[in-house]
């Protein structure tokens, strides 16, 4: 698999009222962004449980993405901190298991965001595409 | 002193009263006067009055007023006394001695009835006393 | 009750009574010096005296201490008592020539002056006895006593040395009907203005005359049942038996549905700005203190007076004293540029003074406010535009001498200038009350920036806050004047009664919830949340969560390392399994 | 002495041991008596006994042999050799140690037929002069302690209350007030459970008056008995004595009883085994005159300052401590007693129908016979001045008497026929009082009278109320102005004036009295006062800044040949002349001291 070729497969985890928001107003804005980031959408930044990381690393994912809200406007007040402790704290945990911290990615957009959304949705590929493949899971698909 | 209760305080009272009673001249029944001129208390006037003073003490009793006064006039048959029962003359005796005084003082004062042998006569003179 | 007839008049009066109680009932006036209503009866000056006659047989008696008996005639003011109370009060004038009441009761009865011998002119003491019964049976110090005997009978204390038995409560010289006692404060404390040093002057008072309400109480320092246990005399007059020297503060647990916090400001202490002056000159006074001297029932009436007594010629308004200066508070505290205009306004027309008014910007937002404005420039204000820089009373020519200099870059004229006056008031910007951050915790409020309470959204929500039910209202959510602070607390408590009077409440869809099995009581949860909806339940030694108050952001549920906790709709499980679906071909 | 209870002594020897007796060195001649007894061998036949006042105080030091009732005076030591031999060792009493009164020619040896004894009925001093009043068997041999024995075993409170009252007994303090009524009074007061006091005034302030004191020093167990009847008669369990500190004697003899009293168990718990439990205090008073009226008393008893309040409540009501307290004075105590002992009835027939019993004054002043006298109610002041007092001394004609110590009055000598009760004296505008009797004579100024008295009360005036600390200034003021010649027309009508309105409106005894004196001597010596005022003379030469000096020059050269006696003692220098020529007075330099009318020998010097 030569790396152009190669089309890392993203997941990202966008809070319900910035950056899924933002990633809706890019989209109804008509802008094109690569493809390769997977939403799930969660109420909070908050919300990210590290395992959902580490599950989605094991699944297959070449990166995982966290968006919130920017510091102080977050919905909860606060979720937007944890999140932000908790991808400091499990993003030195993976290093030590061999991944790279650049596939773990931390971004604050905001719901008027969605020109930053799609420009890290493209940084967020470009990168991975450079790193490569993980293949935590030995290149293997999962069938339904 | 305990604590005393109504018939100590008569008893103290009868004590003390004998004491007292002489100071306040009250009715006696016999009085003595001893004749103690100069010349009686030479004759031995002295020596009659103490023997006097002990029978009164002996016998105990308030009634008697035992006093002394001055020379009765009859210096030859010094010492001399007279005894003067009340509602009787007064009897006056002569050359005493102490044997004399204490018959006299039994028989007399306290018996009531005059020792003749040694009495000199009935009456007195009026003295001061 | 006793009938008994006085001055002809036939009356009733209950058991007890003292023939001038009764008197005074039927509004017949017996002149006393020694009694006192709240003191036992002395009966040592002998001026009440009257003539009680009683089965035929006449006596004089002193009305203040005897008591009334069946059927006896009282004559107020015969023959035989008047002679007795004139001589009485002649020899009293002789013995007392200073004493302002023994003139007048001299003078009501016609005597004009004394036969008898004056000993010392300027005496004012009638031995009385009114101070020692004070101290002794109100106070309870027996600080003072009489001594001496006869005509050189005086009042002092033990030698004449300083009593320490005194507590300086001055009720002797309160009760001294002839000002034999004066006070004197021997400290000589120095009070930078005289007449707003509102020291007690009585120990049950209220505290300012336009309290709301305007309710006395009772200042423990000053209160002498503090100090030795007796008095109470406020206790005795006060008809409705409202006062209780045993009444203490207590807490009371309220069970409320929602909280409208209207903790207000702290005015800006205008001593942290040291060129001012303020607390080193006496006629630099702030704003609050401008208010009490124009107020009319203030401690000047409402007239406006230096610290000697003068009348001020020229004064100075400094606006933005504390505000939108980064040193100090930033924001604009948004009133004092109308109160400012007020004093202005108020120094025109109530003094001849000529008022100078340093600004920055003039912010008259409000209806009506720009119009006053424009009233205040014919009125003959002077406004200089620019921020003082320094009150100063080193005089540089002989105009300024005596004067305070206010030093101020004119920004319009673009130069310095040094403006001489008599008075300089420094409008002082609010901020946040002295317990602002206390409160946030305890209701789990979160501030802005300033301090100031942080409001649920600008424009979505201004009254309330991120925890439902807490409301905000008034200047401890910002700065703002009177009308925005009543319109506020309005919408503050409209909100609070609209939560309590809707019967239902709808919940949030994604709450979380917590498994009672999987919960080992750890509360990571509980110091977790932002809306202290999760309680730790002693009894059962688990964390629950209130279903009204979480919001579902699912923070606790990711938290949970028993995984105890759980967001509806986006359970673990659930999110696993959008995970695993992205990798399905 | 224990010895000498059983020994029988045929005299005993009374010396007289009164305060006034022992200043005129009364116990001097008691250490002589028994020196020379023993040096004559009669220790064991003749006693020496120490005894309380006698009463014939100008006559002392006293001495009675008993028993015949001899009376000795004015004893002094060199006497007494002669007289222990000749009268107790020889039996002839000694006439020239015995009373002659001044116009009699030869002396009466016995005392009971002296004038000055011979109309007296002694009940409170029933026992003076016959026991030592520090032996309390002494006391107990004349019937001591017997009623208090009647009392408490055979006598309920209430009968003891009645007797009193039957008994007509009134305050001998100076009041009297009926004794039975107070009791009853306080015996009727509810205590709710708090203790009812008993208290004897022996305050005895006014000047010239010592009744209680004798009686304290010649008998101080009749008081006590008087007040363990009067206790057991209201339930009162505490005593108090409040006695002048000025008495030393009469402390020391007090003490002395309350000892034995106690010793005998006649005070304290049980009292002869009665189950009446009842003690006595002794308060010294600090001086203050005041302190005799009862209501300063009971404050100073209690510590505070010695000043009266108003009354009602009275004591009786609401005494020390706000508990019922009866105070009574020394003498009326010791009349307890005797009431009880020989019953009301007895009591009630001496005296007059509304003053019963007998009455113990002080006869001082302008008198031959100075001395303590104990009369019947209702005897007349001449029997007093004339037939006890034995007249005026230096032939001087009787003028006023003066009872009631400060707060009485002045009886002029028109009513020498009065006799003496509360009630008369109260018309004549004096008053009972303690007993003080001061007789005056001629050469008396009754304007200076009333003014040493003013002049007493306002001293003593505790200072509270106006009309008496302010009164009593005033009216001394105007008297002093009066005696210095600056007397005013319209002083005496002031005077009348100031005196009604403080005697209507002061707040205690002390004031409503004061102006008595003034009032009194204003009564019947006007013309006194007016000769005063407009002459500027004192009749009476005492008020001196009034008298003028001269010399009769004839006298002074023909009689006295200018002895030149009056210039050398002048301290003025205000007298001319030298020896052998006549004298004369310079007015102006004269200051009026009266020294050469007092040295001049020959009767030159007049005094107008």
């Amino acid at each position: 698999m030569s790396n152009e070729s190669f089309e890392p497969r993203l997941v990202g985890f966008l809070c319900n009222w910035c950056s899924y928001t933002g990633a809706d107003l890019a989209g109804t804005s008509r802008m094109s962004y690569a493809p390769n980031l997977r939403i799930i959408r969660v109420m909070c930044s908050g919300r990210v449980d590290p395992q959902f990381v580490l599950k989605a690393f094991k699944e297959g994912a070449d990166g995982v993405l966290i968006s919130g809200c920017h510091p102080g406007d977050c919905h909860y007040q606060e979720g937007n901190y944890k999140a932000l402790r908790r991808h400091r704290l499990l993003s030195k945990m993976l290093e030590q298991m061999g991944i790279e911290k650049e596939r773990f990615r931390l971004e604050w957009v905001s719901a008027a965001e969605g020109e930053k959304f799609q420009r890290v949705c493209n940084e967020f590929t470009d990168e991975m595409k450079k790193l490569g493949p993980l293949n935590l899971n030995g290149g293997k698909k999962n069938e339904q | 002193m305990a604590k005393l209760t109504i018939d100590d305080l008569k008893k103290i009272k009868e004590k003390a009263k004998r004491r007292t009673e002489l100071r306040e001249g009250g009715d006696y029944r016999a009085k003595v006067t001893v004749h103690m001129g100069t010349c009686g208390i030479a004759a031995g006037a002295r020596k009659i009055m103490n023997a006097f003073m002990d029978e009164l003490e002996q016998s105990k009793s308030s009634d008697i007023l035992l006093t002394n006064s001055g020379c009765a006039g009859l210096c030859s048959r010094e010492p001399m006394a007279t005894v003067e029962l009340s509602g009787q003359a007064p009897i006056k005796y002569i050359d005493l001695t102490e044997q004399k005084t204490k018959e006299i003082f039994q028989k007399h004062v306290i018996g009531g009835n005059v020792v003749k042998k040694y009495a000199l006569g009935k009456g007195s003179e009026k003295t001061d006393a | 009750m006793v009938n008994l007839t006085i001055d002809g008049k036939k009356i009733k009066v209950d058991e007890g009574t003292t023939i001038l109680q009764a008197a005074e009932k039927n509004d017949i006036k017996i002149p006393s010096l020694c009694f006192h209503p709240l003191l036992e009866p002395y009966a040592a000056c002998r001026v009440c005296v009257v003539e009680v006659i009683k089965k035929g047989e006449s006596e004089i008696v002193t009305s203040c201490n005897t008591k009334v008996t069946e059927g006896i005639e009282v004559k107020t003011d015969s023959e035989r008592a008047m002679k007795a109370r004139e001589l009485n009060v002649e020899m009293l004038l002789a013995q007392a020539p200073d004493a302002e009441a023994v003139q007048e009761l001299a003078k009501d009865l016609g005597i004009k002056e004394t036969r008898f011998e004056v000993k010392d002119p300027d005496e004012k003491c009638i031995l009385c006895g009114l101070c020692v019964r004070a101290c002794e049976e109100v106070v309870g110090a027996d600080a003072i006593s009489f001594n001496e005997r006869g005509a050189e009978r005086t009042v002092s204390t033990p030698f004449g040395q300083e009593s320490e038995a005194c507590i300086g409560c001055t009720a002797c010289s309160f009760f001294c009907p002839t000002g034999a006692i004066t006070v004197e404060d021997l400290l000589g404390r120095e009070v930078i203005h005289d007449e707003l040093h509102l020291g007690p002057s009585s120990a049950v008072r209220v505290p300012i005359r336009q309290a709301v309400p305007m309710v006395p109480f009772i200042d423990e320092e000053a209160c002498i049942h503090f100090k030795t246990g007796e008095c109470k005399l406020c206790e005795q007059v006060c008809e409705k038996e409202a006062v209780d020297h045993d009444m203490e503060d207590e807490e009371v647990k309220v069970e409320v549905g929602s909280v409208v916090l209207a903790s207000g400001f702290k005015p800006f202490d205008a001593k942290r700005i040291q060129a001012y002056g303020y607390g080193r000159f006496n006629n630099v006074i702030t704003a609050l203190e401008f208010e009490k001297l124009v107020n009319a029932s203030g401690p000047t009436g409402g007239k406006i007076r230096l610290a000697n007594g003068k009348e001020p010629e020229s004064v100075g308004i400094v606006h933005c004293v504390g505000s939108r200066d980064e040193n100090y508070n930033e924001y604009c505290s948004r009133v004092c540029c109308m109160y400012s205009l007020k004093f202005a306004h108020l120094l025109n027309e109530k003094t001849n003074a000529q008022v100078y008014d340093f600004y920055i910007d003039m912010r008259c937002f409000g209806k009506g406010y720009e119009e006053f404005y424009h009233r205040l420039l014919e009125e003959g204000t002077k406004f200089i535009r620019g921020r003082v820089s320094e009150i100063t009373d080193v005089a540089v020519t002989e105009k300024e001498e005596g004067k305070l200099v206010i030093r101020v870059e004119d920004t319009l004229i673009g130069a310095m200038r040094r403006i001489p006056v008599d008075m300089v008031v420094l409008s002082i910007g609010l901020e946040p009350g002295i317990d602002q951050n206390e409160i946030a915790r305890v209701f789990n409020i979160s501030c802005s920036q300033d301090t100031f309470f942080l409001e649920r959204h600008p424009k979505l929500g201004p009254v309330s806050t991120f925890s439902d039910g807490i409301f905000l209202a008034g200047a401890c959510q910002s700065p703002k004047d009177i009308p925005d602070t009543v319109a506020q607390a309005g919408a503050a408590a409209s909100e609070a009664l609209s939560l309590a009077d809707k019967g239902t409440f709808e919940l949030e869809p994604v709450t979380a919830e917590i498994d009672k099995d999987l919960c080992s009581g750890c509360q990571i949860c509980v110091s977790l949340c932002p809306f202290t909806a999760i309680t730790y339940n002693e009894e059962e030694g688990i964390s629950e969560i209130n279903d009204a108050l979480c919001k579902g952001c699912g923070t606790c549920v990711s938290a949970c390392p028993s995984g105890a906790s759980q967001q509806r709709h986006y359970r673990d499980n659930q999110i696993f399994a959008e995970i695993e679906g992205i990798f399905i071909e | 002495m224990e010895k000498a209870n059983e020994k029988a002594y045929r005299l005993h020897l009374m010396v007289c041991a009164g305060t006034a007796c022992v200043s005129n060195n009364s116990f001097g001649i008691k250490d002589a008596l028994e020196k020379e007894i023993n040096k004559q061998g009669l220790e064991d036949e003749v006693l020496v006994v120490t005894t309380g006042c006698n009463g014939f105080c100008e006559r002392g030091p006293l001495l009675v042999v008993q028993p015949g009732n001899v009376f000795y005076q004015q004893l002094e030591e060199k006497d007494i050799p002669h007289l222990v031999e000749e009268h107790f060792l020889k039996g002839r009493p000694v006439k020239k140690l015995m009373y002659k009164p001044p116009k009699e020619k030869s002396p009466i040896p016995i005392l009971s037929d002296i004038n000055f004894f011979k109309k007296q009925v002694l009940i409170a001093l029933r026992n003076r002069g016959l026991i030592d009043p520090e032996k309390i068997d002494e006391y107990i041999a004349r019937d001591g302690y017997s009623a208090l024995a009647k009392a408490l075993t055979e006598m309920e409170p209430k009968q003891i209350i009645n007797e009193v009252k039957d008994s007509g007994l009134r305050g001998r303090g100076g009041g009297g007030f009926p004794t039975g009524l107070k009791w009853e009074f306080v015996s009727k007061s509810s205590t709710n459970g708090q203790e009812r006091y008993i208290v004897c005034n022996g305050d005895e302030g006014d000047p010239g008056a010592f009744m209680d004191r004798s009686i304290l020093e010649a008998d101080p167990h009749a008081v006590i008995e008087g007040m363990i009847i009067g206790a057991k008669a209201i339930g009162a369990s505490k005593g108090f004595v409040y006695v002048r500190n000025e008495y030393p004697l009469a402390v020391s003899r007090l003490i002395k009883a309350l000892e034995q009293a106690r010793g005998y168990g006649l005070l304290g718990k049980d009292i002869l085994g009665s189950g009446f439990d009842f003690d006595i205090k002794i308060v010294r008073g600090a001086g203050a005159f005041v302190c005799g009226e009862e209501t300063a008393l009971m404050a100073s008893i209690e510590g505070r300052l010695g000043e009266p309040r108003p009354r009602p409540p009275y004591p009786a009501e609401k005494g020390l401590w706000d508990n019922p307290t009866c105070i009574n004075n020394v003498e009326t105590w010791a009349n307890v007693p005797v009431i009880i002992n020989r019953s009301a009835d007895w009591y009630s027939n001496i005296g007059t129908k509304t003053s019963k019993g007998t009455k113990v004054f002080s006869l001082v002043g302008k008198i031959n016979n100075t001395g303590l006298v104990e009369v019947p109610m209702g005897i007349t002041l001449r029997e007093i001045i004339e037939d006890i007092g034995g007249g005026i001394p230096d032939g001087k004609k009787f003028k006023a008497v003066q009872t009631g110590g400060p707060s009485g009055g002045c009886i002029p000598a028109k009513n020498i026929d009065l006799p003496i009760d509360y009630e008369s004296l109260t018309e004549v505008g004096s008053m009972m009082g303690s007993g003080g009797m001061v007789v005056m004579d001629e050469d008396t100024c009754m304007v200076d009278v009333a003014k040493y008295f003013i002049s007493f009360t306002q001293n003593e005036s505790c200072g509270k109320c106006t009309p008496c600390r302010e009164g009593t200034k005033a009216m001394y003021e105007i008297l002093d102005r009066i005696t210095k010649g600056e007397g005013k027309e319209e002083d005496i009508d002031l005077l009348e004036d100031l005196a009604k309105s403080i005697k209507d409106s002061a707040l205690c005894g002390l004031g409503n009295t004061a102006p008595n004196p003034v009032l009194t001597t204003l009564k019947y010596f006007k013309d006194e006062y007016e000769i005063h005022i407009k002459e500027k003379k004192c009749p009476a030469h005492v008020c001196r800044e009034l008298n003028t000096y001269t010399i009769d020059e004839k006298t002074c050269l023909d009689v006295g040949h200018g002895c030149d006696l009056c210039r050398k003692n002048c301290s003025a220098n205000a007298i001319s002349g030298e020896t052998k020529t006549a004298h004369q007075v310079i007015q102006e330099k004269c200051i009026k001291c009266g020294v050469c009318y007092d040295v001049c020998r020959f009767d030159a010097v007049k005094v107008k």
